[in-house]
């Protein structure tokens, strides 16, 4: 059978070595290669979004051997409802951001060569079933976003940089402790995360730690909780993200808040839920509150915010705790809407900050309000009516506007949680949260794009076509999954069926 | 006397002078300033290893094993000296000193 | 049927795409594809209407799946556990609705082609209200809540975008940020409520909640520990609260004047504002449910109707005028299908539809005619435009509820059902006392626009000179809408039931019936509270229109004859006055207080808090915590060590500095004698073992 | 003859005395010369007869030679710098002097697990000529070493020259 998900996860890479072999003088050589290294994986991404069959929970497309046989590692690929909207919302959006990182000119081969090094990482994690190859694309991830985010970053890059680094290197090191744990905890010794999966192997069974006997798969799950909670991020990892955000370049933004923030929601799905399913019940509570206080703090955070930039990045925080209430909602319309989120999330804040991107290489500032107290913008909808018009879109379909993608995931998480009893308060509490995110994103919107025109900017360019293209296909799917979410709803549907039947 | 000279042809001789030359390196290497005297320190503790190998080989294996791993020894050496010169050589082109404490670019 | 209603939505949603697309570009940019589409969807629900007419009932629906989430059975077959079915529901009252939305919109826009004629954006605003009529009659059409919210909050979208039409002015884009953010906050309940129906029932079809209901079902079932039915309630009312601008969320929709007027009239008139109270009657039977909800919906419309028209009385604006009387009428509807009177109250939705529009179109042709709101630059006006005078007079008739006009029926019934139901509900007679000062103060504010608008001499000459009477695409909207404030077309040529034997017109109380049996809530009453009621009736419409008479008189003496100084009483009531004219303070509360003081500077402190505490204590606290860990670790150092020690390890710490720097002198040589003391160590270590 | 090798081994480790003392680097490298004659005659005494040549060849005539033409390239023969400033010695001193000591004994005691060759062995061991034997040796079955090693010498070499190259 043709491997497909591993020829999508290593072109990216071919495309890398191509790209260190090009010359040096001729940047759009290195370009084109990028171009055509993601359009590869892309289209074979269609393809394989044509041919995926959504009646089935199984994992589909297997890759399975051998790879250290005395560990009993595997090479060991496969996709099933989960991984896909993730692996095509990947595959697009790299496409996206290689034409979308046109305008770089400093170190134009080292920037495609890590940002390909990249999509291979983050495919990597989407695809890998086995825990340690799982965690080898993991941390690989980690090394091109630290240069990306160090290198083409802003004034603060380094400090971002290490910021983000450390962070999720402490993510890394609890998970590769509950890996290992794993690994000997089980019968017979495996990292293969299905057989994992099979007969609640951890329930039970107790480790001696400082005195205590501590109950193992509790253990196992705070230490991956937390080892994703930086990547979610969840309250209170969340730190590290603003600085990335803002310093890092804009397609490395987009990357970071389309598919890095979806990494961590996917491997609590992926491995919290159905390896450990009594942890996860006994600490639903725990993920519901902190899924609220994300909305809540997020959105709190974004109003305060002079940075463009760093409000979407804000936004992103409050827009994840959607996710984690719909997750923690154990129920069939929340678990959906929360992985519909996480896609939607993806297209529409990649948007925002591809716009956010188009007005800082125009103008090199991105402030709502200068620090100095005087209007960064203000009336630029006269000049740029393009561009306001699509930045309206995004931004409505980011506040959960019905007719725009944010909506209907929104709908969905809200609808699933209100109808879990046990949840109901929170709920309540947590829908605050829309409220919020319609104030601070009009707020914004109408401080940058209204009122009179600031005369600083009166020359401001609009959108151009390369821009345009780059956004066009965003704009598409916000509005037609705002319709119709069905194309990526039913390739979810019986995924999640099955695993929250564990939860039943 | 000849039991001083009897020592030095036994195998402990041989380690004796091995250690001394050893600490002697490493005390090189660790009080030199100037980087090619850190050089220096560094051969005496190569030839060390070399004269303890060799004598292993002599007095009690009875093959030749020891002396190849010498012989690398030698070659590594050499290798080492190369690349540390070259190296020493630019770094006095970059700072007009070969004060090894100067080579702190390192520090955080 | 119910299909080709779809076409009704679909027009206007199709030219909105078309005008905002491409309508920059086409011949007169694009004005003729909005107004056809929406002239064909009024031309698709009048046969629906005119069935309705002939028929006295209509039904019929048409769904499709729209969201289906599997779900896995216990004998491991998938089954379908979430299953969102969307469609259309024709009934009487949709049918009913349709054709007044399509109609005033369709006016509307045939008005705007004038008014709007050489501004900036041309082919924006007609998209803008093309997706406004679409929205609405989306809502209009949806058979369940999620498409109404969906439609409920597209409308939002677009009173976002027309209040702030003139986005360089930045009064207009408050206002629009305003009107946004304040229906927000009910929309977020009444989605709240959505999710609640979606829990207890399963389902957010209309018919199924009906039936559902009618059998009791989930009667007991509580929400976060309140009874979920009257939660639910709330929460639904909540939602009408915000959009149809009923006390406390009132504040947005006189700042909402600041879009261009034809959007005012939509707003108000067919559209936006009416879709709250459109809520209350689609939702009827859950608000009856639970026995508190009604009162306390009763107690909104009333308060929101008498504050809404005590502050309309010092408005000199004559928008806002228009806009705080839709408020107060507002409050009326809202107070109807509070005390149970749920076809007045939905009766005064539709003949409040057709005066308002036909007054904001009027108002519309004044400003046009004389570039300027404020009534204290008008007078004077009638011999120049005898036909907006004329249409506007018929309208402020029916408004001020003068017999033989269509607002007359409808708001006599509504203050008869709040009589009849003080009467029954002992303690309740806040509610209809309120209710009759408002019918009182609404026809003398009425009046006194007229007054200061149309009669008495000219205030500003050179803005009189100018007025002159409108082309006839402005004004032939404003007759029909005229024509269709006669008492005549709802029920009968007065309005006065026991008048109209004579020639009774009787549609809408049969469609109305037959929607009441429809949604399981039709009265049935006891002979007792029949004879209440009738008794009520009476006594209603002898006080109607004793208050509506008193209220003429005084603006007739004040504004017109000039018997009274109305200077002099307002410096007689000064505090009064000035509360009124401060809106009570409203604005204040929300924005200076809650806002700017609260939220805001919560913000500012959390946000700090974020950068400050989180991030800078916990997170780059670890690194001052092996900072401190270090120094500690260097003075050990100094004192122990080296004087033990002597000299030799000093340099191993000498370098200072961050976390790292602690490891890295970057010296290779303390390397090496960190090393080689590690090595004795282990040497030593490795000797004792061997011994 | 043992006195000969005595001889060596006393200007073995006195010249090695000097290397690390002398607070001259141009001396301390001359010295460095006598130190590797010294070990290519104990090599010898050893039976490494290939191996002392070898030592006196690359050490003596490549490596010494090589760092004073290092020292004579970067520093002006009366510079203050080559009377070479020492680091504090004293922890240092004392750190060598325990390393020697624990070599010493860590090895003397592993002497003592392997059994001693009988004096016969011994000389013929000493009288064997070895060039052969280690050829054979090299080419046999350390050939993988042997290789690993030319490559690092390339690489070494490469690096080197592209390190010292001019800019």
């Amino acid at each position: 059978m043709f491997p497909i998900l591993s020829v999508m996860t290593y072109i990216p890479l071919l495309g890398m070595i191509a790209i260190l072999a090009a010359p040096r003088n001729n940047p759009n050589l290195v370009r084109w290669i990028s171009v055509v290294a993601t359009a590869v994986p892309l289209a074979l991404g269609i393809y394989l979004y044509m041919s995926f069959d959504r009646t089935t929970p199984a994992m589909q497309f297997v890759e399975q051997f051998d790879w250290i046989k005395p560990f009993n590692i595997q090479y060991y690929m496969g996709i099933d409802g989960l991984s896909v909207p993730m692996v095509l919302l990947t595959l697009l959006l790299s496409f996206l951001c290689v034409i979308a990182s046109w305008g770089i000119e400093d170190g134009v081969k080292g920037y495609y060569a890590m940002f390909l090094f990249l999509e291979t990482g983050m495919m990597g994690v989407f695809c890998a079933l086995d825990f340690f190859l799982f965690f080898l694309f993991w941390e690989i991830m980690l090394l091109p976003m630290y240069f990306l985010i160090g290198i083409w970053g802003g004034k603060e890059k380094v400090y971002a940089a290490i910021k983000f680094f450390l962070y999720t290197l402490f993510g890394s090191v609890l998970m590769l402790l509950v890996m290992v744990g794993m690994y000997y905890y089980s019968e017979p010794h495996t990292f293969n995360l299905l057989q994992l999966a099979q007969g609640h192997q951890f329930v039970g069974k107790t480790v001696a730690l400082f005195g205590y006997q501590l109950p193992v798969d509790k253990l196992f799950w705070i230490g991956l909780f937390i080892g994703f909670a930086i990547k979610v991020p969840i309250w209170p990892f969340h730190t590290w993200l603003p600085w990335a955000h803002v310093e890092a370049p804009t397609a490395v933004s987009v990357i970071l808040a389309g598919v890095l923030l979806k990494m961590g929601t996917y491997g609590i799905l992926r491995m919290n839920y159905p390896i450990l399913p009594e942890a996860t019940l006994w600490a639903s509570n725990f993920m519901m509150i902190l899924g609220v206080i994300n909305i809540l703090y997020g959105a709190f955070c974004a109003m305060a915010q002079k940075d463009l930039k760093k409000l979407v990045a804000y936004s992103s925080v409050s827009h994840m705790g959607y996710v984690i209430l719909g997750m923690a909602s154990f129920t069939t319309a929340g678990v959906n809407g929360a992985v519909l989120q996480m896609f939607n999330h993806g297209t529409s804040t990649a948007m925002l900050f591809l716009l956010v991107g188009v007005i800082y290489d125009r103008v090199h500032h991105r402030w709502i309000v200068k620090p100095d107290g005087s209007k960064g913008f203000g009336g630029i909808a006269s000049v740029v009516p393009v561009y306001t018009g699509i930045m309206a879109i995004g931004l409505f379909a980011s506040l959960g506007l019905p007719g725009l993608s944010g909506f209907i995931s929104e709908a969905l998480v809200f609808l699933g949680a209100f109808s879990n009893p046990k949840f109901q308060t929170y709920v309540v509490i947590g829908s605050l949260g829309i409220l919020l995110g319609a104030a601070y994103l009009l707020w914004m919107f109408m401080r940058v794009f209204l009122g009179p025109l600031n005369e600083e900017h009166k020359d401001l360019e609009d959108i151009n076509w390369r821009e345009i293209l780059t956004l066009a296909p965003l704009c598409v799917l916000v509005i037609v999954l705002g319709v119709y979410p069905m194309p990526v709803l039913n390739l979810m549907g019986s995924t999640i069926a099955k695993l929250l039947t564990l939860f039943s | 006397m000849n039991h001083l000279i009897q020592f030095s042809s036994s195998l402990q001789g041989y380690l004796a002078v091995g250690a001394i030359l050893f600490a002697l390196g490493i005390f090189c290497v660790m009080t030199r300033k100037n980087a090619i005297g850190i050089l220096l320190g560094i051969e005496l503790i190569l030839n060390a290893a070399g004269i303890n190998f060799v004598a292993f080989s002599k007095f009690r294996t009875g093959l030749i094993d020891g002396q190849i791993v010498a012989l690398f020894i030698m070659l590594i050496a050499a290798a080492e000296a190369a690349v540390a010169l070259a190296v020493i050589l630019r770094f006095y082109r970059l700072k007009q000193t070969i004060d090894a404490d100067e080579a702190s670019i390192m520090r955080n | 049927m119910a299909q080709q209603a779809l076409l009704i939505a679909l027009f206007p949603l199709v030219a909105f795409v078309i005008q905002a697309l491409f309508g920059k570009k086409l011949p007169r940019h694009g004005d003729f594809v909005s107004v056809l589409a929406i002239f064909g969807s009024f031309a698709v629900a009048t046969p629906i209407f005119m069935k309705l007419l002939t028929q006295g009932h209509v039904f019929d629906t048409f769904e499709v799946s729209w969201m289906t989430l599997p779900g896995i059975e216990a004998s491991g077959r998938l089954n379908s556990s979430v299953n969102l079915v969307v469609g259309v529901l024709i009934n009487n009252i949709t049918a009913i609705m349709l054709f007044m939305v399509t109609l005033c919109a369709s006016l509307i826009h045939l008005f705007s082609v004038g008014y709007m004629h050489g501004e900036e954006r041309y082919h924006l605003f007609f998209a803008y209200i093309s997706l406004f009529s679409a929205g609405m009659l989306g809502l209009v059409l949806s058979d369940n809540l999620l498409t109404f919210f969906m439609c409920w909050e597209l409308m939002g979208l677009c009173s976002y975008l027309l209040i702030g039409f003139y986005y360089k002015k930045p009064s207009a884009i408050n206002a629009s940020i305003k009107a946004f953010m304040t229906t927000r906050v009910g929309d977020t309940m009444f989605f709240l409520g959505i999710a609640g129906l979606y829990y207890v029932y399963g389902t957010s079809n209309f018919m199924a909640i009906y039936k559902a209901i009618q059998a009791g079902v989930a009667h007991d079932i509580t929400i976060a520990g309140f009874p979920a039915l009257t939660l639910i309630g709330f929460l639904v009312m909540m939602g009408t609260v915000g959009k149809s601008a009923q006390f406390p969320l009132q504040v947005w929709l006189p700042d909402a004047m600041e879009g261009p007027t034809p959007v005012s009239a939509l707003i108000h008139a067919a559209t936006m504002v009416a879709a709250g109270v459109f809520l209350l009657i689609r939702m009827f039977p859950l608000l009856e449910a639970s026995h508190v909800v009604l009162p306390v919906v009763a107690y909104v419309g009333a308060i929101t109707a008498f504050l809404a028209a005590c502050i309309a009385i010092v408005q000199v604006d004559i928008k806002k005028v228009l806009a705080y009387s839709t408020i107060s009428q507002l409050g009326y509807m809202v107070m109807g299908v509070g005390v149970g009177a749920f076809a007045p109250g939905f009766m005064h939705l539709i003949t409040h539809a057709c005066f308002k529009a036909c007054l904001f179109l009027c108002s519309g042709s004044v400003i046009h005619s004389v570039h300027t709101q404020d009534m204290r630059e008008m007078g004077g006006l009638k011999s120049k435009m005898p036909i907006t005078f004329a249409t506007m007079f018929i309208a402020t008739l029916a408004i001020s509820g003068v017999p033989g006009f269509s607002g007359f029926v409808s708001k006599d019934r509504i203050l008869g059902g709040a009589l009849a139901y003080s009467m029954e509900h002992h303690g309740h007679y806040l509610i209809p006392l309120l209710g009759f000062a408002t019918a009182g103060i609404t026809a003398f504010y009425m009046f006194r626009m007229i007054y200061m608008t149309f009669f008495g001499h000219a205030r500003d000459e050179h803005k009189h000179h100018h007025a002159h009477e409108q082309p006839l695409t402005m004004t032939i909207p404003l007759m029909i809408l005229a024509g269709l404030s006669f008492a005549i077309v709802f029920a009968g040529p007065t309005g006065i039931e026991s008048v109209d034997h004579v020639m009774p017109v009787k549609w809408f109380d049969q469609a109305l019936e037959g929607a009441q049996q429809e949604m399981g809530i039709a009265e049935h009453l006891s002979p007792e509270a029949e004879a209440v009621h009738h008794q009520a009736h009476g006594l209603a419409l002898m006080l109607s229109l004793a208050v509506a008479g008193l209220g003429i008189l005084i603006s007739s003496i004040t504004y017109l004859k000039h018997l009274i100084n109305a200077e002099a009483i307002k410096k007689m009531v000064g505090p009064l006055y000035t509360l009124l004219w401060n809106k009570y303070y409203f604005d204040e509360l929300y924005l200076g207080v809650l806002i700017q003081k609260g939220l805001l500077n919560f913000n500012r402190m959390l946000a700090m808090f974020d950068d400050k505490v989180v991030d800078r204590i916990f997170v780059d606290g670890w690194r001052d915590v092996t900072m401190v860990i270090k120094s500690f670790i260097g003075k050990f150092d100094d004192i122990v060590v080296d004087r033990v020690m002597v000299d030799g390890t000093a340099d191993v710490t000498a370098g200072g500095g961050w976390i790292v720097r602690q490891f890295q002198t970057g010296k290779v040589q303390q390397y090496l004698v960190l090393t080689v003391m590690v090595i004795i160590v282990a040497l030593f270590y490795a000797n004792l073992g061997l011994k | 003859m043992n006195k000969v090798l005595l001889l060596a081994e006393v200007l073995t480790v006195a010249s090695a005395f000097i290397v690390a003392f002398h607070p001259n680097v141009l001396y301390a490298s001359v010295f460095l010369l006598f130190t590797f004659c010294g070990v290519a005659a104990m090599f010898l005494f050893a039976g490494a007869d290939f191996l002392a040549g070898a030592q006196v060849i690359i050490y003596v005539g490549g490596v010494t030679i090589l760092i004073l033409f290092a020292i004579m390239l970067t520093q002006w023969l009366y510079n203050i710098k080559l009377s070479d400033i020492r680091n504090k010695m004293l922890l240092p001193g004392v750190l060598a002097i325990a390393v020697g000591v624990f070599l010493y004994r860590a090895l003397h005691q592993m002497v003592a697990t392997l059994p001693p060759q009988t004096p016969e062995a011994l000389e013929k061991f000493s009288s064997t000529p070895k060039t052969a034997l280690i050829g054979q040796a090299l080419l046999g079955s350390y050939l993988l070493p042997f290789e690993a090693i030319t490559i690092l010498l390339l690489g070494a070499m490469v690096g080197a020259v592209w390190l010292a190259r001019p800019e």
